[in-house]
C-alpha cells in the first residue's frame, strides 16, 4: 500500500468523475450509468414540478463549463504585476480590485489576495469541505476537493508542493490559509525573471491555476517566454 | 460535528491525485448537479452552512467513498424533501405526486448571470459591532466539540494564535446551519504557528491562518 | 498516524449496532481468519505492534467499510508477503510456488491450549527503569502527530491529566511497529477530566483513562 | 439519515458478519461468498506451504468458540462478591487473581479491574482498534470493535450507556477506560441486592458480558433470582 504518489495524465482519474478519495487500490464505484438516470431523472421531475427552468441550468452549465475560470485570475494577477497602484488596491481591498476587472459573485463576494514574495509562500486550502474562489478560478479541481490534498496541506505543505514539483527553501516561510469561512483567497504569485518585456495578456497567459492556488510557481517556458 | 469531512492534519488519505488537463465537468451528470443545486437554491429554502452540514451528515464511508458530485445529488435530494420541495416517494419514481402544485422556477435564465459575476447576498452582515479582539491580539481558539456543525476545525482547538486580521462581521455558522439564528458577529484571520498547531517536528517558520468567529475565541 | 481508526471524539458514525445472542463467529471464514492470524503469528515475523499498524494502514473509507475480520484478512496477506512467507502470485492463484520450501507449522496443536490461558510472552518487559512520572503528578500529553504507528490518539493530545498508577515497563509501539527497537519504558494510566478533552458541555464529574507511555507525556 | 437508534434481534446485523461500520443506509458488501473462497484458498496454500497445521486452526477455532468466553468473567465476578479477600486482590493484583481461577494468556497478561459503586461508573472502550480482554470475556461482539462504540464511548459515555438502557444519575462519576496500551479492562460490576441467598455459581449465571464492560448492571430476573 503505497502512501505517497504523483499520477499525471487524463488517464489518472476516472473519466466518469468517481474515486478520487484518496487513490486507493480498491475503488468503490456507484455505477455511472447510475448515477446518469438518477440525475436525468431528478431534472425531469423538478422542471415537471416548475421547481427550475432548464434554460437556466443550461445557461449555469455553461457559464462554469465556459466563462469563469482560472483566466480570470490570471488577468488579475498580470494586471497587478504591470500596475503597481492596482496591485496596492488588490492587496488592501482585494474585492474591489477584482471587481474593477469584472470578477464577483457566488464564492468570490469577500476575497483576500495574498502576495508570494522570495521568502514567503502561500497556499489555500479548505480543510473542511472544498472552499474556493469560484469567480476567477472557476470550480475546483478534483485534487484540491479530495481528502490527500484537505488532510495534509495543513500538516505537510511542503510535502504536499513537493509533489506537484515545488522544493521551498528552509529560510521561506509558508502561510496555508485554511479557508474555513467566507472569505475566499487567491494567491498573488511571484513575477518570474525575464518578463519585462511581456505584455500584460502575454503575463496573463503564463499565470496558472496551480500557482494562484499556491502549489506551484509561474515559470516562463523555455522558448523564449511564448506560448 | 467531529465528523470525517474535518479532516485537516489527518494521514493515510493516499496520494494527490492530479489530473493535467481537467474538464471542468467529467461526465455531464455532475454540471446538472451543480445546476440543479444553484437554481433550487434560488428558493432560498436553506442557507450556505444547512447546505455545508448535510454534506457532513452523509456517513463517514460513503462521505470517502463518493465523488464530489455525489455528495452533492445526496444532499440536494435529502434538502429539498426536508423541505418540502420534493418527496421521497416522487424522488424514487420520477414522477410529480398527483394533485401537487405547479411552481414556477425561482431561477430564470436572466438571472444566471449576475448570480455567478455580481452576486451580494452572501453571509456578510453589514451590522455595527464592538469586535471582541483586536489585531495583534494573542487568542485561544476554545476547546469545543458540538454534535451539529461548526467551522472550527478540530485541529485548532485549544491551541493558541494571534489575530491577523478582521474580516468584519458574519453569520455564525453554528447556528445558522440549524435555522436557529444568523447570530453575527466578527470573524478574524487567526494566525497559528505550524509548532504551535503540529508540535515540535513541524517547520519552525511555517504557520497555518484559519478564518475563526468570535465565539471560536477566548482570550489567551 | 493520524487515521481515521484514531476515532475517538468523531460524530456522525451511526447508532451501536447491538445484536442479542450474537455467535462469536457469524460465518466459518471469520474464524479461520483469526485462527489462521494466531498461527502465523506464531512464525514471529512480526509483533503486536507492526500488526496494528498494518490495519491502520488500510485506506479509510475502506477500513470504515469492510467487516472486522476482513481487515485482518487484508492484513494478514500484506504482512506475509511483507515478510517473505508467501508471495502475492502464491496467494492470487492460490498455488505454492514451485521449488519453494516446505515448512513446519510453527504453531502446532498442543501449543493452542497454552497459547490461549497461559500465554507470557507479550509486550511487558522485567527491566529495572526509573519511572520518568509518579503517581499524583499532573502531565501534559505531548502534541506529536507521527506519520507512523502511535498509542496515543489525537484526542488527548495537548491535554493535562494525572498519573493514576504506573503499570510497569512495556515496549514503545512507535518504535517496536516499525521494527525500530523496543525502546522499553514505564506506561501509565492517566487520568483526564472529560472537561479538559472535551470543553465545558462534558459532565462536570466524568473522565477518560488512558494508558500512556513515558514518551508520550511531559512534566505540566 | 437518522444518527441515533439501537437496534436489538439476531436480524440487526448481517449474517454473514458484514456492514457492522455503523449502520449506515448504503451498505458496501464485500460478496460473502468472495470472501468464504478467498479465505479457503488462502488456508490451503498456507496448509501445502507447510506454514499452518490444520489441526491447529481447528483448535484455535473451537477454543475461541466454546472455552473462552464471558462465563470466565462472571465466575471472577461471583468469586469476588462472595470473597472479600478474594475480591482485595483481584482489585491489587488483578492478573494474578484472574489466574487462580486458572485463565490467562494473550489479550490478558495484564489485567486490571475496575470496581462499579454506587458513586462510580466504569466503562471500557478501546477507541484505536478493538483491545478487549479475551481470557475472561473471550472475543468481543461486533458493536464493541464498530465505530459507533469506539468513537463516542470517550466523548458521550452517558449517552452510549443509555442507549443500552442504562441511565446514570449525575452524580456518579463515570470513568472511561481507553485500552490504548497492553492493560486490559475488565469491570466488576456491583452485587444486586437481594442476592444474599444466592451461591457463588447462581451469581455468576447473573453476571452478563455487557455488565462487565460497563454498559449494562447486573440484575436479577423478576422470578426471584431463578434463571
Amino acid at each position: 500500500m503505497t502512501r505517497r504518489g504523483f499520477v499525471t495524465g487524463a488517464g489518472a482519474v476516472a473519466a466518469q468523475g468517481h474515486g478520487h478519495g484518496g487513490g486507493h487500490e480498491h475503488e468503490h464505484q456507484a455505477v455511472p450509468s447510475d448515477l446518469t438516470l438518477r440525475v436525468k431523472a431528478l431534472e425531469s421531475l423538478l422542471v415537471e414540478k416548475g421547481l427550475v427552468d432548464r434554460a437556466a441550468l443550461d445557461a449555469l452549465v455553461d457559464t462554469y463549463e465556459h466563462k469563469v475560470g482560472p483566466r480570470n485570475g490570471a488577468r488579475v494577477v498580470a494586471r497587478a504585476w504591470v500596475d503597481p497602484a492596482y496591485k496596492q488596491r488588490l492587496l488592501t481591498d482585494s474585492t474591489a480590485a477584482i471587481a474593477e476587472l469584472g470578477y464577483g459573485g457566488q464564492q468570490g463576494e469577500y476575497m483576500v489576495v495574498v502576495e508570494n514574495t522570495p521568502k514567503v509562500h502561500n497556499l489555500v486550502v479548505c480543510t473542511l469541505c472544498s472552499c474556493y474562489p469560484w469567480p476567477v478560478l472557476g470550480l475546483p479541481p478534483v485534487w484540491y476537493k479530495s481528502a490527500p490534498y484537505r488532510s495534509r496541506a495543513v500538516i505537510d505543505p511542503r510535502g504536499v508542493v513537493r509533489e506537484f514539483g515545488l522544493e521551498l527553501p528552509e529560510d521561506v516561510d509558508v502561510r496555508v490559509w485554511d479557508s474555513t469561512a467566507e472569505i475566499r483567497y487567491l494567491v498573488l504569485p511571484e513575477r518570474p525573471a525575464g518578463t519585462e518585456q511581456l505584455s500584460e495578456d502575454r503575463l496573463a497567459a503564463l499565470v496558472t491555476r496551480d500557482a494562484m492556488i499556491g502549489v506551484a510557481k509561474v515559470t516562463v517556458p523555455k522558448a523564449g517566454g511564448q506560448r | 460535528m467531529n465528523g470525517v469531512h474535518d479532516m485537516g492534519g489527518m494521514h493515510g488519505m493516499g496520494p494527490i491525485q492530479y489530473e493535467k488537463n481537467e474538464p471542468v465537468f467529467h461526465a455531464r451528470w455532475e454540471g446538472r448537479v451543480l445546476a440543479l443545486t444553484r437554481a433550487i437554491g434560488a428558493w432560498r429554502k436553506w442557507n450556505i452552512d444547512a447546505g455545508r452540514y448535510q454534506i457532513e451528515q452523509i456517513p463517514a464511508a460513503d462521505y470517502l467513498r463518493m465523488s464530489y458530485y455525489e455528495k452533492w445529488f445526496t444532499r440536494l435530494v435529502e434538502l429539498m424533501v426536508k423541505h418540502g420541495l420534493v418527496t421521497h416517494a416522487e424522488v424514487e419514481s420520477g414522477k410529480r405526486a398527483k394533485g401537487s402544485p405547479k411552481a414556477t422556477p425561482a431561477l430564470t435564465p436572466a438571472m444566471v448571470a449576475p448570480l455567478v459575476s455580481n452576486w451580494k447576498s452572501a453571509t456578510g452582515r453589514d451590522v455595527r459591532l464592538a469586535p471582541s479582539f483586536k489585531v495583534g491580539q494573542r487568542v485561544r481558539a476554545r476547546n469545543i466539540n458540538p454534535p451539529g456543525h461548526t467551522r472550527l476545525p478540530r485541529y485548532a482547538r485549544g491551541k493558541l494564535g494571534t489575530i491577523d486580521r478582521d474580516h468584519g462581521v458574519y453569520v455564525f455558522p453554528d447556528t445558522n446551519a440549524q435555522f436557529l439564528g444568523e447570530k453575527p458577529q466578527h470573524v478574524y484571520s487567526v494566525l497559528f504557528a505550524a509548532r504551535e498547531l503540529w508540535g515540535a517536528e513541524a517547520a519552525p517558520r511555517d504557520s497555518v491562518y484559519l478564518d475563526l468567529w468570535d465565539d471560536y475565541l477566548e482570550p489567551a
